[in-house]
């Protein structure tokens, strides 16, 4: 965002979807339902969706961020490349979060959450999420940009 | 092997009919051409292997025998992404859990077939020293490695792998010596896929029923099982035991005898406890009627399917209430969770712990029945009508052909579950939990359950709209998703703040 | 202050009536000259405490609510030895915990009055840095330090003392600001002591419960409560609801109108809910026919009172099946235990986790009732029978005395409870384990149980030991002291080791 | 032992109680029956028992061995000088046994069985020890006093 942060007032745009073979559908269509409620546009990829596929819908659709939910476990796999393939696509500025159950097992948050601060997703959110959190999360980001500061210094 | 199988040109129309013999050879060499270790499969040395094995190494017998004893099994769920990581965690179920049955649960990749990703996991599951699969990659590993699998547990063991494309993992598995496999064509294709249609669903798994046929056929009782918890989501009894008639009687067409019937729990002593019942009562019913009076059909309750709580303390009750529901409802057997539910998953110790839970709460909730309760005659009622007006319905669309009966009435919403990820289903209708803690449906979409049936689930719904203070719309619904994994203190307020 | 407590020669005869004032003011000043922190009680003082309190911190109002609001409140137990421990303790078990109800247990020299060994342990749990005493040395702290117990916690706080000495313990719990004090002169005497008389247990209680009548009188209504656990050891209902019935009587003869009443589970879904319902029937029905229709009688259920097994897996289904029994007999609390039970006085954390697992089992088993089964009418009958027998009985030894018949019914054996240590009860009653896992009595001594309902136990336990193929003796009463505290292999056989 | 051993035809005499203000008397009394059915002679003190009435049933009886039982967690108060006792009765080698709950709280068993060994008791046994365990011990340490080299130690 930084330089082309737009009026508070155009509606903002998302993809959702949850990444890789993971069916896990009931509380990515639980968070789009929040989300519209909250005044954005949300496109809805739904279960099942490739990495490259959230790019290609973010790019067409103009999106100002991408929500990547993933349950299942291997999002570790499934996530490695996909700030990449956004800078690929020309989305290097596009606000990443992704959410869920987020590796295999129950492990530390903060371990985990690094881990996918390091893939370049601009938050994580631990398993159990409510959507307000969600919500409250990207009124900031879009506010100020508080990712900013750690996105300039990537 | 992308996620959606194009049908062949020259495949068979549509049908509930047996696959022929010659056929299923064909289509059995093609199968077994997809992935090198399919070549490992040689259904002789397979038959001799079932027949080596000890009575209660057997899950047809074991699970017979469970009926015969009055006993409530116990089942987890488990697998990990190493041939060593599986056999250890099997091990430890079978004997720090005392699991009676011993799962391996397979990874999503495999699940959906992506086979190659599958053997990227294991290698990066070997790298980190952890593992990166949900689940074993059965078919990765092959034959002879599962076989070892097998060989280190006293159980039998079954494949638990939630994906509309069985026929290469039930390939590996049942010639490895598994005696179970969990999954049916319509259950999981409405709720494990997107872009899968019914149909192919319903094919991929008369290819694994067809399958365990020819195993009956040479002597070796096979176990089936149709995973009845739909997405999970508080799927209301009937519309579970509608896809479990169904799914019997294709499972049925293709020569199974051996067929369990899955039910998630809805946390309702009552409810539950007459869903089991009527479950089993229904699909004998409905089995019989279309000429099918052999078929065994032990019903299985899962431990809640729904959101978990992060309270290791609060999981424990659902844990401990799960074993006491499978018990006092007179289930054969119950799948159990874990307390890490609600994070990843379980640790063996974690999986293990909560085998004994449900173990120790099965024990203590022996011979408690609820047949004399007026309740529970009520709720039976109740789930027989809807499953009949419904179940008959898709029959008729079928012209009494089950298969393509299910097709159409999916497509037409008349078959319908909460939830689904699948887009061939309409998926509109929705349940919530009424006041008293029973799950009803708040839309029914285009279900066609009976005027008067609906009635009671509304008023039993607006009472809880009522006493809570809400309106009667759909948050109804979203709410009962959440509510089970609410912290305590939202659920039963303390005094000081409630006053 | 030596264990027994001596009668002065100039005591009034034993009796069930009302202590004069006269009589009880010299009572209470010789008893609070018995050890320094005596000085510090001041009723006055006390009473404007106990009106500062907010309803929800008055033990008496959150029961009513409870019972308005038809809730099953939690309530642990829990003393360590010094305040710092204390208070801890205490705060935890409010915060995480979401405790109803707080506690504060004595450790046992306190109970038996040995206050300067309870003063040695004291320091030397200081100089260890852990609880070397069993609880809270009330005493030995005074009502001051007492009294930044109840300030730490939002809850109300009881007073937990098994104890036929309640005397100071009493006077400085209820001058501290607790409004709940749990003992009694019949139960805790023939469970707690060797050689106290039933007499001066008796005795001793009515000073207790003339005191709460006391703050009464002033306006301060407190919970006194008895502990029909007894020996917590296969108590059978009718036993425990026989005590409850006498003790409540002596109570509400020195002018108690909230007397809570314990039971102890027997594990098993049909008798504890009928027990919950048939104790507080017939407690009201003779307060009533001795002129007391106003006392207020809540039950409460307690979980498994007996041996405990070693695994916390085990014991966690313990605890949870614990809330659901208390929820589904309608008791209006729980008392909780830990999965530490086996070993040893549970750490604050432990004792959390029991009271949030039972929180969530009593919201999971919300609105199940059983009064609809025609089981659990039979047993209601059984324990109603059982005991107007026994109390008839005792009121006519005392000529209509419930204290003077509760005396001479002990020699006699008439009142009997099973593995007391108390020498003036003859312990010859024995009970056991049925096969349906009803508690029943295996032998019952002098007791004058109607002959059919003994023929009823006697052929439900023939029934256990024929199915078990052991001999029908004392050895059943024996195994089922273990039963629940044995290992999931022997409970339930896997199918290998049993085929 | 050691020195007064007597033949293994005698019936031996095992005092038993419950040590202390505690009042945990089943274990205690299940243990006394299943020794008597076992052969020996019990001297039951019940619940309730303090330290020195062991020591002087002990002395009367001519007792083989005292068994103590201490359940509530008090014993490490109750049980400290009770070896001292014993000597001070002219009982220096009298076998002592102690089982129960024997300290407060969830405590590993080496560092418990540790502390009552160095209070002078021969065995220490954990919670929830079944008599067949009890006997198996008494066995043993009548047959060939294996203790006695730990005690001759002392
Ligand atoms: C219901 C469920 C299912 C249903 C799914 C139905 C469906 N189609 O959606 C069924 C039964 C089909 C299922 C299947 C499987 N499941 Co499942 N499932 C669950 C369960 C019990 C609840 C999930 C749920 O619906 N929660 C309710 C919703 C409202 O919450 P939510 O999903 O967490 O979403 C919220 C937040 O996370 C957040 N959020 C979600 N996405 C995003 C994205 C962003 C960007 C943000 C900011 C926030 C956010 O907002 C949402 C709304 O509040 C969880 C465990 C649990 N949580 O209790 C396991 C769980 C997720 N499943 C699991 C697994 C492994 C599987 C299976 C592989 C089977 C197996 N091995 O047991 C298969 C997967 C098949 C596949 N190919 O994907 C594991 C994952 C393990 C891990 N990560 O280590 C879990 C954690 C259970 C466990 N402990 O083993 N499952
Ligand atoms: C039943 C019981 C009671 C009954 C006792 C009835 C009676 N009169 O006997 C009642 C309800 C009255 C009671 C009271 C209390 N109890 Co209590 N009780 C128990 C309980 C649940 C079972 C004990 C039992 O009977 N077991 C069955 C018998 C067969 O087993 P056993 O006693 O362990 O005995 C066997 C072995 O240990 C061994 N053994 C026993 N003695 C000896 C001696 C020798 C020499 C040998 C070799 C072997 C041996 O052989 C026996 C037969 O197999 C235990 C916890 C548990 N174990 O589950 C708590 C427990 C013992 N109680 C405890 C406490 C603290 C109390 C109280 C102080 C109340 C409180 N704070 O909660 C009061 C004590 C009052 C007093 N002054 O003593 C604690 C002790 C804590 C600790 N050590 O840290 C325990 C462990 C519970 C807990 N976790 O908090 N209790």
């Amino acid at each position: 965002m930084g330089a082309d942060s737009t009026s508070a007032e155009r509606r903002r745009t998302l993809v959702t979807g949850v990444i890789g073979s993971d069916t896990h559908i009931v509380g990515n269509r639980i968070l789009g339902m929040a989300l519209e409620k909250a005044g954005y546009t949300v496109v809805a990829l739904g279960a099942l969706t490739p990495a490259d596929e959230f790019i290609k819908a973010a790019v067409e659709t103009a999106a100002d961020a991408i929500m990547v939910s993933s349950l299942y476990g291997q999002g570790e796999l499934d996530c490695r490349d996909f700030r990449n393939l956004c800078i690929e696509a020309g989305l290097e500025d596009i606000l990443l979060y992704v959410g869920g159950n987020l590796v295999v097992g129950k492990q530390p948050w903060a371990e985990v959450e690094q881990r996918y601060r390091d893939m370049g997703f601009d938050r994580a959110f631990p398993p159990g999420t409510r959507t307000d959190a969600v919500i409250a999360a990207l009124e900031d980001d879009f506010r100020a940009p508080a990712a900013g500061g750690q996105k300039a210094g990537r | 092997m992308g996620a959606v199988r194009r049908p062949d040109p020259g495949e068979p129309p549509l049908s509930a009919a047996r696959i022929p013999e010659d056929v299923f050879a064909a289509m059995r060499r093609d199968n077994l051409a997809r992935w090198p270790t399919g070549a490992e499969v040689d259904l002789d040395a397979a038959v001799d292997f079932h027949k080596s094995l000890p009575e209660h190494k057997r899950l047809p017998s074991v699970m017979r025998r469970a009926v015969a004893e009055g006993r409530c099994l116990t089942q987890p769920r488990g697998g990990f992404g190493t041939l060593e990581l599986q056999m250890e965690l099997m091990r430890t179920l079978d004997t720090d859990g005392f699991a009676d049955i011993v799962p391996t649960t397979t990874d999503s990749y495999t699940r959906n077939e992506h086979f190659s990703r599958a053997e990227k996991g294991i290698e990066e599951s070997k790298r980190l020293g952890r593992s990166m699969l949900n689940g074993f990659p059965m078919v990765n590993y092959g034959v002879a490695a599962a076989r070892t699998l097998i060989e280190a547990i006293d159980k039998p063991g079954i494949v638990l792998s939630g994906t509309a494309m069985p026929k290469l993992t039930s390939e590996i598995g049942f010639a490895a010596g598994y005696s179970g496999y969990l999954g049916s064509g319509i259950a999981y294709t409405v709720s494990y896929t997107k872009d899968i249609s019914i149909e192919d669903g319903i094919r991929n798994y008369q290819y694994l029923d067809r399958l365990a046929a020819l195993y009956r056929e040479r002597g070796v009782e096979l176990h089936r099982r149709q995973p009845g918890f739909l997405t999970g989501t508080n799927i209301p009894p009937s519309i579970a035991i509608i896809t479990g008639v169904l799914d019997a009687l294709l499972a049925a067409g293709q020569g199974v005898r051996d067929y369990g019937l899955e039910l998630g729990q809805t946390l309702h002593l009552v409810q539950d406890a007459a869903a089991i019942q009527v479950c089993g009562e229904l699909c004998q019913e409905y089995l019989r009627q279309h000429g099918f009076d052999d078929v065994f059909t032990p019903v299985t309750s899962l431990h809640w399917m729904g959101a978990w709580p992060q309270d290791a303390a609060q999981s424990a009750a659902l844990i401990v209430y799960g074993g006491t529901l499978a018990a006092v409802g007179g289930a054969v057997s119950v799948t159990t969770k874990s307390t890490h539910e609600a994070f990843g998953i379980p640790t063996p110790e974690a999986n293990a712990e909560g085998l004994r839970m449900t173990r120790m709460a099965i024990y203590l909730a022996r011979n408690i029945r609820l047949d004399t309760m007026p309740e529970f005659q009520r709720e039976k009622d109740l789930i027989r009508k809807e499953v009949r007006a419904v179940v008959d319905k898709v029959l008729d669309m079928g012209d009494g052909d089950a298969a393509l009966g299910t097709v159409r009435a999916c497509e037409a919403g008349v078959l319908d579950i909460p939830w689904s990820p699948n887009r061939c289903l309409k998926s509109r209708v929705l349940p919530a939990r009424d006041a008293d803690g029973y799950l009803r449906i708040l839309d029914a979409g285009d279900m066609p359950f009976p005027k008067d049936v609906l009635g009671f689930h509304e008023d039993r719904l607006r009472e809880r709209a009522g006493r809570e203070g809400v309106p009667y719309d759909h948050d109804l619904a979203v709410s009962s998703v959440y509510e089970i994994s609410e912290s305590l203190d939202k659920l039963i307020p303390g005094m000081s703040a409630a006053g």
